[in-house]
C-alpha cells in the first residue's frame, strides 16, 4: 500500500488550528498552508480548509479546536501551544470521529497523528559539527528558546546528550532568547563581557544573526555560529565567507512543515495507512548548497522548500518502513 | 534614585563574578537601555496623565512603525531621514487614534489601546510579516555609532530624558500634564484643556514607540513581527520602578534610566551567575521586589 | 477586620473627655504647643481660632486618627496610656465629623452608614442601616429630600456634609457620648445649618456632648455654653459664651476687630459698560444674568434652588468662549475634589493659574515662581512653614485661601466664586472681601455663589433663585441679609 | 408629612447607568446570537458546553483580579499563578493529594503575604505582582520542567458533569455572578472592600484595619485563582507552566470591560463574568468568521470596539 492514496477527498475539509502567528516563521507557515490548499483545491484534492490562529494562548486555541469540532471538519491539523494542555479537546475531536494531526511540537494524546522533527538530532548535528571543527575542544555558548517549552527542552537535551561524547567541549554560558531575534541579541550581548573566549554558538534556529551582531559589537573574535536557515543568516555567512573564509553550517525546521501535515491529513482522509508518528527531515544547508538556497529565499525570509504530495508520501512510506528519510533537494 | 544604586550593584556582582569586563558590561547595558528608556518615557507621559491611563499598544506600534519605515526605505541609505519621519508620523497617528477612541467612544484606555494594538499588529503582518525587513546600512551603523568611545544613541537619549524632565517640571505643557493627572476636575476648572493635554501625552507615547521601532530595527538588523513584544511589560516596569506613580500626576523621567539599567544588568547578572532557568526566574522576581521594598519609603498616613 | 478587644462600656458612666499638655508638631511646625482642654458630658463647647491655629489637629488627636507626640488623654476618668486609635475612640463613645469629609464617594448613604458601624452586618443589615440613617437624617434635617441610594460622589458637598453629620449621631452597638464637629456647617445653607445646630444643642440636652469648631461665630454663640479660643497652637481663652459677642470672640482670637457688618456706605454707581458676559434665562419667566466689568454679582437662594448650577453653567459657557471673552478663573469650595493638586507644593498649586506670566525663555522661572508664592502667602496671610511644603500640610482654611490666591494671581477678568470662603477665618474673610472689592475696582468681574447669606452684602447685584429660576434681582443698598432670606422663602409662600 | 426620603429625589442619570450596565450583557447576547446564526449546531446542550467551558477558568481568574482591582491594586501575576496551580495539580494532586493541598494553601498564604508587603512598605502592587509573576513561573518550572503531568480522573470528571436544564459552564457563570454580586455588592463586608478601595482613609477612620482588609481580599483572590487553575487543569487534563500568561491581561480586560475602574472601589461582579465570557467568546467568534489569517488579530480589536461602541449612545457627557 505504498504510494499515493487516490480516494476522492474533494469534499473533505481540513481545519488548521495554529497557536500563534506573531512572528515571521509562523506567517510563512500559514502562507505555505494556504498555498498548498489553494493548489489542491484547484486539483480537486480537498475542500475548504481554513486557518485559525490563536494568540499564543492555550485556552484560546482549545476554543478554536472545539469550534472546529462543532463545525464538523473531517480533519484538524494542529500546531499546538502546549504538548499536554490540548489533550482534552483533542480527545473530544477524536471521539467525534475527526482525524487529528499535530505537527512541529507534540500533542501527547495518543489518538492524534504526529508529524514532527527529531529535535534531539537537531542538537546532535550542531554539536557534531562544532566538535569536528574545534577538534573536540572549546567553549560553547548556548542560546535556548522559552523555558518550559518542550521543543526547547528536546533540542537542548540533544545538545547536552551529544556533548557527553566530547568531554572537552564546555558550555560556558546559556541564555534564553525567547525565539525572538531582538531578545536573543540583547541577552547574548549582555553576557559576552563576562565570558571567556567563546569558540562556538549553538542555538535553536534563527538566532544566529543576532548572535553575530552581538559578537561584532563586542569586538571579540567571531565564534563558529550555527545558522538557522534564515536569509539574513545565510547572507551574513556568505559575506563572511567571501571576506574571511568563515565556515559554518545551517540547520532548522522549515515553515512549510505545515504542508507536510496537510498532505498527511489528506492522505489519511484518502484512506492511506499512515503511522501514528511521521518524522520529517530537518533542512540542513551546508556550504555547497548555501548559495542555491540563498538565491531561492526571499530577503528577510527563511529557506522554505515546497512539499509536494509525492515527496510527503515518500516521507510517510520511509517512516512506515523505518527506512532513511528522503533528503530535501536543494533548489536549482 | 535607588534604582541607580540597584543597577550598580547588579553590575558589580556580574563583574566580580566573572572577574572581568565591568566597563563593557555597563556599555552593553546602556546600549540596550536606550530602547527601554524611549518606550518607558512615552508610557510615563501617558501614565502621568491620570489614573487608568495606560498605552498597551506600545509593542504593536514599535512593530508597525518598524515595518512601515524599513519597507519604505528599502535599505536605501538616502531615505534614512524620510524613514525616521515616517516612523515618527506612524507613532503620532497611532497615539492620536488611541486617544480619540478613548474620548469619542468613551472607552477605558486599557481596552481602547489593547484593541488598537490588535489592529496595528494585523497591519504589520499585512505589510510584510513573512520576512524580516532589513534596515539601510547607514541606519544600522548609526545605531551603534561611537564617538570617542561613547555611544551616540545613548548620549542622545540621555539628553532627551533630561529635556523631558525639564519640560515636565518647568514648562507649561509639563505642568498642565501633571495637573491633569492629579485631578482632572481641578485642572479643567483651572482652565487647562485636559483633553488636549491627554491627546498630546498619547501622541507623544506613540511617537516614542514609533522612533523606538525605527531604531530597534536598525540595531537588531531588521523589522520583525515580534520585536516589540518584550516591551509591553518592560515599558510599564521601568516607569514604575523608576519612581513614577501609577496613580498619575507625577513623573520621573530620569529614574527610568536607573530602572532600565537595573533590569538589563539584573538579566546579565543572572546569566553570568549561571543558575538554572527556574531559579533565574525566581531570583529575577525576588530581586525586583526586594529592591523596591528597600527603596520605597513608606508614606506615613 | 474591625476593632479587637471591645471595651467594656460599664466604666463609661460619667466624666469628661480631657487632654492635658498635649503637644504635636509636624516637622518644624509646632501645631499644638501644650494644650489643656476638656469637655463634660452634655456640654457644647465651641472651639475657635484663626486658620492653622491647630483646631483640627487637636480634634484628630481626640478622635484617635493622629497619635499625639506627648501629653495625657483621659476619657470618662479613664487615663488612656496604650495605643489610642479610632477603634478605641469609638468604643468610648467618641465620634468625629472631619473637616475634610470622610465618606466613601463610590458608596451610597446606606453603605456609608455600614462603614461606620461594625455591628451592622448579617442578615438584613441593609434594611437596618437604611432605617438608621433615614431616621437620623429626618431627625436632624427634616425635609432634607436626600436619596439614600444615591452614590455619595454624585451629591453636592452640602448634602455630603449633612449626611456625615447625621451619620455621626447614629447609634448601634457602641455608645455615643462625645461628638466632634469640625466645621460642620461650612457648606450648609442657612436653613440646614440651623437645623444641624439645633439638633446638636438638643442632643447635648440628652447628654451627648459636642465640640463645635466653626468660623461662623454666630453658630458658636447660638448653641455653645463655653468657648475655647486657640491661637498658634495654644489656648488663649476659655470662658462661657454668656455675655460674649461676635466682636468679643474676634478680639479674643487676636484678630482685628470685626468690620461693620452690612454694606459699605459708598455704593458705586452702576458702570454703563456693556456686559462682559451674559447668560439668557431658562425661559421667559426667568431673568437673564449679566455680568459687567468691575462688578460683583451674587447668586442667592435657599440651598439647592439652582444658584450653584447657574454658576457652573455660567462658568462652562465662559470657558467655551475663552478666546473671545476675558480669561476666566474659578475658586472651588470643594477644594479636595475640584481645587487642589494634592501631590504638589504650595508654590506649584498657586502658580498653575498664571504660568504664562512666569515664563522666561519658554521655561517657567523658578525664581519668579517662588517670589510670586511668597508674595501671595504674605498677602493672604497664609500660615505655613514654607512655600515648598506639600499643599496638604496646610490647614483647611489655608488651603482655601491658597485657591483664592490662585485666582487673584491669574490674569482672569472674570472670577467665579463657588462658596470659596468655606472654612476661612473671620479676620481673613474681611481682608478677602476688601481684596475682592479692590480687584473689582480694577476692572475684574466676580460671580459669587455662597452658602453664607451675609457674604452677599458685598455684592453690587444679587440674583435670588427659587426653584431653579431667578425670582428677584437686588442691587445696591437693597441688598440686605434679611431681604435675601425673605425673597428666597417668598417663592414658597406664593406657590 | 414627609415622604420617605428614598423616593424624593432621584438623580436623572440612573436610567442611563442601568443601560450602560446592561450593555456588556447585550453585546454578549449579540455575539452568541451571531455564533448560533453562523453555526446552528452550536445551539445545543453539547454545543453550548463546548463553546463556554473554557470561559470557566477565565471567569474565576477575572473574579480574583476583580477583588484586587476593587482595592485599587492590580495583579500582574495571576496568569503565571494559574499556570503554577495547574502544575501543582498535574504533578501532585493524584499521587499526594495532601501535599498538593498544602502547597496550594501555602500559595494562598504567599498572596496574603504579598498584601502585607504592599501595605506596610506602601509599594506599587503593579511591580510587586510583576515580580511575583516571575517567581510563580520559576516555581512552576521547578516542579514541572516541561508540560506534562496528569490531572486526576475525578477532577476531569467534575467538569464533564451534565447538570439538568443548562450546561455546566452556564450554571457556573450564573453561580459565580450571583455569589459575586451578593458578596461584593450586597454583603456588609463587600461594602468595606469597596469603601477601602475608594477611600481607605475614611474606612480606617471608622476603625477598620486596612491591612486586614487587604490581606483578606488578597487571600480570597488567591483562592479564586487557585480554583481557576484547578478548573483549567481539569479541562486540559494536565499542567503547563506557560499555559495561561494571557490570563493576566484577559482578566484585567474583563474587569474593565465589566465596568470596573482602576481607581478602586468600582467593580461589578456580574459585569466581570460577562466580560470574561465576552473575551473568551470573541476568540471563538473569530474562528467561525473564517477571516483571512492576517486580519484575525485585528478583528479581535474590532470586536472589542463593537462590544463597547454602545457606550457612546447611553453614557452622558461629563459636564
Ligand atoms: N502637550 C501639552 N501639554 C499640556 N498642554 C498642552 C499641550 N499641548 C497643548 N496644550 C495646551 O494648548 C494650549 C496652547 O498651548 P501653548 O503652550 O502654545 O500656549 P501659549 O503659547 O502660551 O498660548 P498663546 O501663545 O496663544 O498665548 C495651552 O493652553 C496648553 O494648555
Ligand atoms: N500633615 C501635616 N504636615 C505638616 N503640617 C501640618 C500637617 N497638618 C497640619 N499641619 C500644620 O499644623 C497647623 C495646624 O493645622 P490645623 O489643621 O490643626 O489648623 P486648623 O486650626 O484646623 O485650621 P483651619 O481653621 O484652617 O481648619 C497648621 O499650621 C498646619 O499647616
Ligand atoms: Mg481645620
Ligand atoms: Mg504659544
Amino acid at each position: 500500500e505504498d504510494g499515493v492514496a487516490k480516494t476522492d477527498t474533494s469534499k473533505k475539509r481540513i481545519g488548521f488550528s495554529n497557536s500563534y502567528a506573531g512572528n515571521s516563521f509562523r506567517q510563512v507557515m500559514v502562507k505555505s498552508w494556504q498555498e498548498v490548499v489553494r493548489q489542491s483545491r484547484k486539483d480537486g484534492l480537498i475542500g475548504d480548509s481554513p486557518v485559525v490562529s490563536a494568540n499564543n494562548s492555550v485556552t484560546e486555541q482549545a476554543a478554536h479546536i472545539q469550534n472546529m469540532i462543532l463545525q464538523g471538519y473531517d480533519a484538524i491539523v494542529i500546531l499546538a501551544a502546549s504538548d499536554t494542555a490540548l489533550n482534552g479537546v483533542v480527545k473530544q475531536a477524536c471521539d467525534a470521529g475527526i482525524v487529528v494531526v499535530s505537527f512541529a511540537g507534540i500533542v501527547t494524546q495518543p489518538c492524534a497523528y504526529q508529524v514532527n522533527y527529531d529535535w534531539a538530532s537537531y542538537g546532535k548535528q550542531e554539536i557534531d559539527y562544532v566538535a569536528q571543527r574545534l577538534k573536540g575542544k572549546g567553549n560553547l555558548l548556548e542560546i535556548r528558546g522559552i523555558a518550559g517549552d518542550s521543543t526547547d527542552r528536546d533540542i537542548s537535551a540533544g545538545i547536552h546528550k551529544a556533548l557527553k561524547s566530547y568531554p572537552d567541549l564546555k558550555i560556558v554560558g546559556t541564555v534564553y532568547g525567547q525565539w525572538t531575534a531582538a531578545v536573543a541579541q540583547k541577552e547574548v550581548a549582555g553576557l559576552i563581557p563576562s565570558l571567556p573566549q567563546v569558540d562556538a554558538v549553538v542555538n535553536q534556529g534563527g538566532d544566529g544573526y543576532g548572535a553575530a551582531r552581538a559578537f561584532e559589537a563586542s569586538g571579540r573574535p567571531m565564534p563558529i555560529i550555527v545558522m538557522g536557515n534564515r536569509q539574513d543568516e545565510l547572507a551574513w555567512w556568505k559575506q563572511q565567507h567571501t571576506q574571511k573564509q568563515y565556515e559554518t553550517f545551517s540547520i532548522s525546521a522549515t515553515p512549510s512543515i505545515s504542508q507536510v501535515a496537510f498532505w498527511v491529513a489528506q492522505q489519511i482522509l484518502a484512506g492511506k495507512k499512515v503511522p501514528k508518528y511521521v518524522e520529517v527531515p530537518l533542512l540542513r544547508i551546508d556550504a555547497r548548497d548555501r548559495d542555491a538556497w540563498l538565491a531561492d529565499t526571499p530577503a528577510g525570509g527563511v529557506a522554505n522548500p515546497f512539499y509536494t504530495q509525492g515527496l510527503v508520501v515518500s516521507i510517510i512510506d520511509a517512516n512506515a518502513h523505518r527506512k532513511p528519510l528522503p533528503a530535501i533537494p536543494a533548489p536549482k | 534614585m535607588f534604582s541607580f544604586v540597584a543597577a550598580a550593584l547588579m553590575g558589580l556582582i556580574s563583574a566580580a563574578w566573572s572577574g572581568r569586563g565591568g566597563a563593557e558590561i555597563l556599555s552593553v547595558a546602556l546600549a540596550f537601555s536606550v530602547f527601554s528608556v524611549l518606550v518607558g518615557t512615552g508610557q510615563m507621559l501617558v501614565i502621568a496623565s491620570g489614573p487608568g491611563h495606560i498605552d498597551l499598544s506600545v509593542p504593536a506600534v514599535i512593530t508597525l512603525s518598524a515595518y512601515l519605515s524599513m519597507g519604505m526605505m528599502q535599505s536605501n541609505d538616502a531615505l534614512v531621514a524620510a524613514g525616521f519621519a515616517l516612523a515618527l508620523a506612524v507613532g503620532l497617528l497611532a497615539g492620536v487614534l488611541n486617544f480619540l477612541s478613548i474620548l469619542a467612544l468613551r472607552l477605558p484606555p486599557l481596552i481602547a489601546t489593547l484593541a488598537w494594538s490588535f489592529m496595528f499588529q494585523s497591519l504589520a503582518m499585512h505589510v510584510g510579516g513573512e520576512a524580516t525587513v532589513k534596515p539601510p546600512a547607514l541606519l544600522a551603523a548609526l545605531t551603534v555609532q561611537r564617538v570617542a568611545g561613547v555611544q551616540v544613541l545613548v548620549v542622545i537619549t540621555v539628553l532627551l530624558s533630561v529635556l523631558v524632565a525639564v519640560l515636565l517640571n518647568r514648562s507649561i505643557s509639563g505642568r498642565h500634564l501633571l495637573a491633569t493627572g492629579q485631578s482632572a476636575e481641578a485642572a479643567r476648572l483651572t482652565g487647562i484643556p485636559i483633553h488636549r493635554v491627554r491627546l498630546a501625552a498619547y501622541a507623544a507615547c506613540g511617537a516614542f514607540s514609533g522612533v523606538t521601532g525605527f531604531l530597534l530595527a536598525g540595531f537588531t538588523g531588521g523589522a520583525a513581527l515580534n520585536m516589540g513584544d518584550a516591551y509591553l511589560m518592560e515599558a510599564i516596569a521601568v516607569v514604575v520602578i523608576g519612581g513614577t506613580s501609577v496613580a498619575g500626576g507625577q513623573a520621573n523621567a530620569i529614574g527610568i534610566w536607573g530602572a532600565a539599567l537595573f533590569l538589563n544588568l539584573l538579566a546579565s547578572m543572572l546569566n553570568t551567575v549561571r543558575v538554572e532557568a527556574p531559579v533565574r526566574l525566581i531570583l529575577t522576581g525576588l530581586i525586583i521586589i526586594l529592591v523596591l521594598a528597600v527603596a520605597t519609603r513608606p508614606a506615613r498616613a | 477586620m474591625t476593632c479587637a478587644a471591645p471595651f467594656s462600656p460599664r466604666r463609661l458612666e460619667r466624666g469628661p473627655l480631657a487632654v492635658s499638655n498635649v503637644r504635636q508638631h509636624f516637622g518644624a511646625v509646632q501645631a499644638l504647643a501644650g494644650i489643656d482642654f476638656s469637655v463634660a458630658p452634655g456640654e457644647v463647647v465651641g472651639l475657635v481660632g484663626h486658620n492653622g491655629a491647630g483646631k483640627s489637629t487637636l480634634m484628630h488627636i481626640l478622635a484617635g486618627t493622629l497619635q499625639r507626640d506627648s501629653g495625657t488623654l483621659s476619657i470618662s476618668g479613664e487615663a488612656i496610656t496604650g495605643r489610642y486609635d479610632p477603634c478605641a475612640a469609638s468604643a468610648r463613645g467618641i465620634r468625629c465629623v472631619f473637616q475634610e469629609l470622610s465618606l466613601c464617594q463610590n458608596l451610597d448613604l446606606v453603605e456609608n452608614t455600614r462603614v461606620a458601624h461594625p455591628g451592622l452586618r448579617g442578615f438584613g443589615w441593609r434594611k437596618r442601616a437604611a432605617q438608621l440613617i433615614r431616621e437620623q437624617l429626618d431627625a436632624v434635617f427634616p425635609g432634607h429630600g436626600m436619596a439614600l441610594d444615591a452614590v455619595v460622589g454624585e451629591l453636592p458637598i452640602g448634602q455630603r456634609q449633612m449626611a456625615e453629620i447625621a451619620r455621626a449621631y447614629t447609634v448601634t452597638s457602641e455608645p455615643l457620648r462625645f461628638v466632634i464637629l469640625d466645621e460642620p456647617t461650612s457648606s450648609l445653607g442657612h436653613h440646614a445649618a440651623r437645623q444641624a445646630l439645633d439638633f446638636v444643642a438638643a442632643s447635648a440636652r440628652r447628654g451627648v456632648a459636642a465640640i463645635l469648631i466653626s468660623h461662623r461665630l454666630d453658630d458658636i454663640l447660638r448653641i455653645c455654653g463655653r468657648v475655647v479660643v486657640m491661637v498658634d497652637g495654644r489656648i488663649v481663652a476659655n470662658r462661657p459664651t454668656e455675655g460674649l459677642s461676635r466682636d468679643g470672640i474676634v478680639a479674643l482670637m487676636g484678630q482685628l476687630q470685626a468690620e461693620p457688618r452690612g454694606r459699605p456706605e459708598a455704593i458705586r454707581a452702576q458702570p454703563a459698560a456693556a456686559p462682559v458676559f451674559q447668560l439668557s434665562g431658562a425661559d421667559s419667566r426667568d431673568h437673564p444674568i449679566e455680568v459687567r466689568q468691575g462688578e460683583i454679582v451674587g447668586l442667592a437662594g435657599l440651598d439647592g434652588h439652582g444658584q450653584r448650577e447657574c454658576l457652573r453653567r455660567l462658568h462652562a459657557a465662559s470657558m467655551k468662549r475663552r478666546r473671545a471673552g476675558p480669561p476666566v478663573a474659578y475658586v472651588a469650595g470643594d477644594r479636595q475634589a475640584e481645587g487642589l493638586f494634592p501631590l504638589w507644593s504650595i508654590t506649584k498649586n498657586l502658580s498653575i493659574g498664571c504660568l504664562r506670566a512666569l515664563r522666561k525663555n519658554a521655561l517657567i522661572s523658578a525664581a519668579a515662581e517662588a517670589s510670586l508664592a511668597r508674595e501671595w502667602v504674605a498677602t493672604m496671610g497664609l500660615k505655613t512653614a514654607g512655600i515648598d511644603l506639600p499643599v496638604l500640610s496646610l490647614s483647611g482654611g489655608n488651603q482655601q485661601k491658597l485657591l483664592f490666591a490662585r485666582a487673584l494671581a491669574s490674569k482672569a477678568g472674570l472670577v467665579f466664586l463657588d462658596d470659596s470662603l468655606r472654612g476661612v477665618d473671620v479676620g481673613t474673610k474681611h481682608s478677602v472681601y476688601r481684596h475682592i472689592r479692590q480687584e473689582a475696582d480694577k476692572g475684574r468681574a466676580f460671580v459669587w455663589y455662597t452658602s453664607e447669606v451675609g457674604e452677599l452684602t458685598n455684592c453690587d447685584r444679587v440674583y435670588v433663585f427659587r426653584e431653579q429660576r431667578v425670582v428677584a434681582v437686588l442691587s445696591g443698598s437693597a441688598i440686605t441679609e434679611a431681604r435675601i432670606i425673605d425673597l428666597s422663602f417668598r417663592g414658597a409662600a406664593d406657590a | 408629612m414627609l415622604e420617605p426620603a428614598a423616593f424624593v429625589h432621584r438623580p436623572v442619570s440612573v436610567r442611563a447607568e442601568h443601560l450602560s450596565a446592561a450593555l456588556p450583557a447585550f453585546a454578549l447576547a449579540l455575539m452568541l446570537g451571531l455564533i448560533f446564526w453562523i453555526q446552528p449546531r452550536a445551539l445545543s446542550y453539547f454545543g453550548i458546553n463546548l463553546l463556554l467551558n473554557l470561559s470557566v477558568p477565565l471567569i474565576l481568574a477575572a473574579m480574583a483580579q476583580m477583588l484586587i482591582i476593587g482595592l485599587g491594586d492590580i495583579d500582574l501575576s495571576i496568569g503565571s499563578f494559574v499556570g503554577f496551580v495547574t502544575c501543582v495539580v498535574a504533578v501532585f494532586l493524584a499521587p499526594a493529594p495532601l501535599l498538593a493541598a498544602a502547597i496550594l494553601l501555602a500559595a494562598i498564604g504567599v498572596y496574603a503575604g504579598t498584601a502585607m508587603l504592599i501595605f506596610y512598605r506602601s509599594l506599587p502592587s503593579i511591580v510587586v505582582t510583576l515580580g511575583m509573576s516571575f517567581v510563580w513561573l520559576g516555581l512552576s518550572l521547578l516542579i514541572l520542567p516541561s508540560p506534562g503531568g496528569l490531572a486526576p480522573d475525578w477532577l476531569t470528571g467534575l467538569l464533564d458533569a451534565k447538570p439538568p436544564l443548562l450546561p455546566l459552564p452556564v450554571w457556573i457563570a450564573v453561580l459565580a455572578a450571583a455569589c459575586g454580586h451578593w458578596a461584593i455588592m450586597r454583603s456588609s463586608y463587600g461594602v468595606i472592600l469597596r469603601g477601602a478601595g475608594a477611600n481607605p482613609k475614611a474606612v480606617a477612620r471608622s476603625g477598620w484595619s486596612l491591612v486586614r482588609v487587604r490581606v483578606v481580599v488578597y487571600a480570597a483572590a488567591g483562592c479564586l485563582a487557585v480554583l481557576a487553575g484547578i478548573a483549567l487543569s481539569a479541562i486540559t487534563t494536565s499542567g503547563d507552566p506557560n499555559i495561561a500568561p494571557a490570563y493576566t491581561l484577559l482578566s484585567i480586560g474583563a474587569v474593565i470591560l465589566g465596568g470596573g475602574s482602576f481607581t478602586g472601589g468600582i467593580i461589578s461582579p456580574v459585569g466581570v463574568v460577562i466580560g470574561a465570557m465576552t473575551f473568551s467568546l470573541a476568540a471563538s467568534l473569530l474562528s467561525f468568521l473564517q477571516l483571512p489569517p492576517v486580519w484575525q488579530t485585528g478583528a479581535q480589536g474590532a470586536i472589542l470596539f463593537l462590544v463597547l461602541a454602545g457606550r457612546v449612545l447611553v453614557q452622558r457627557r461629563k459636564p
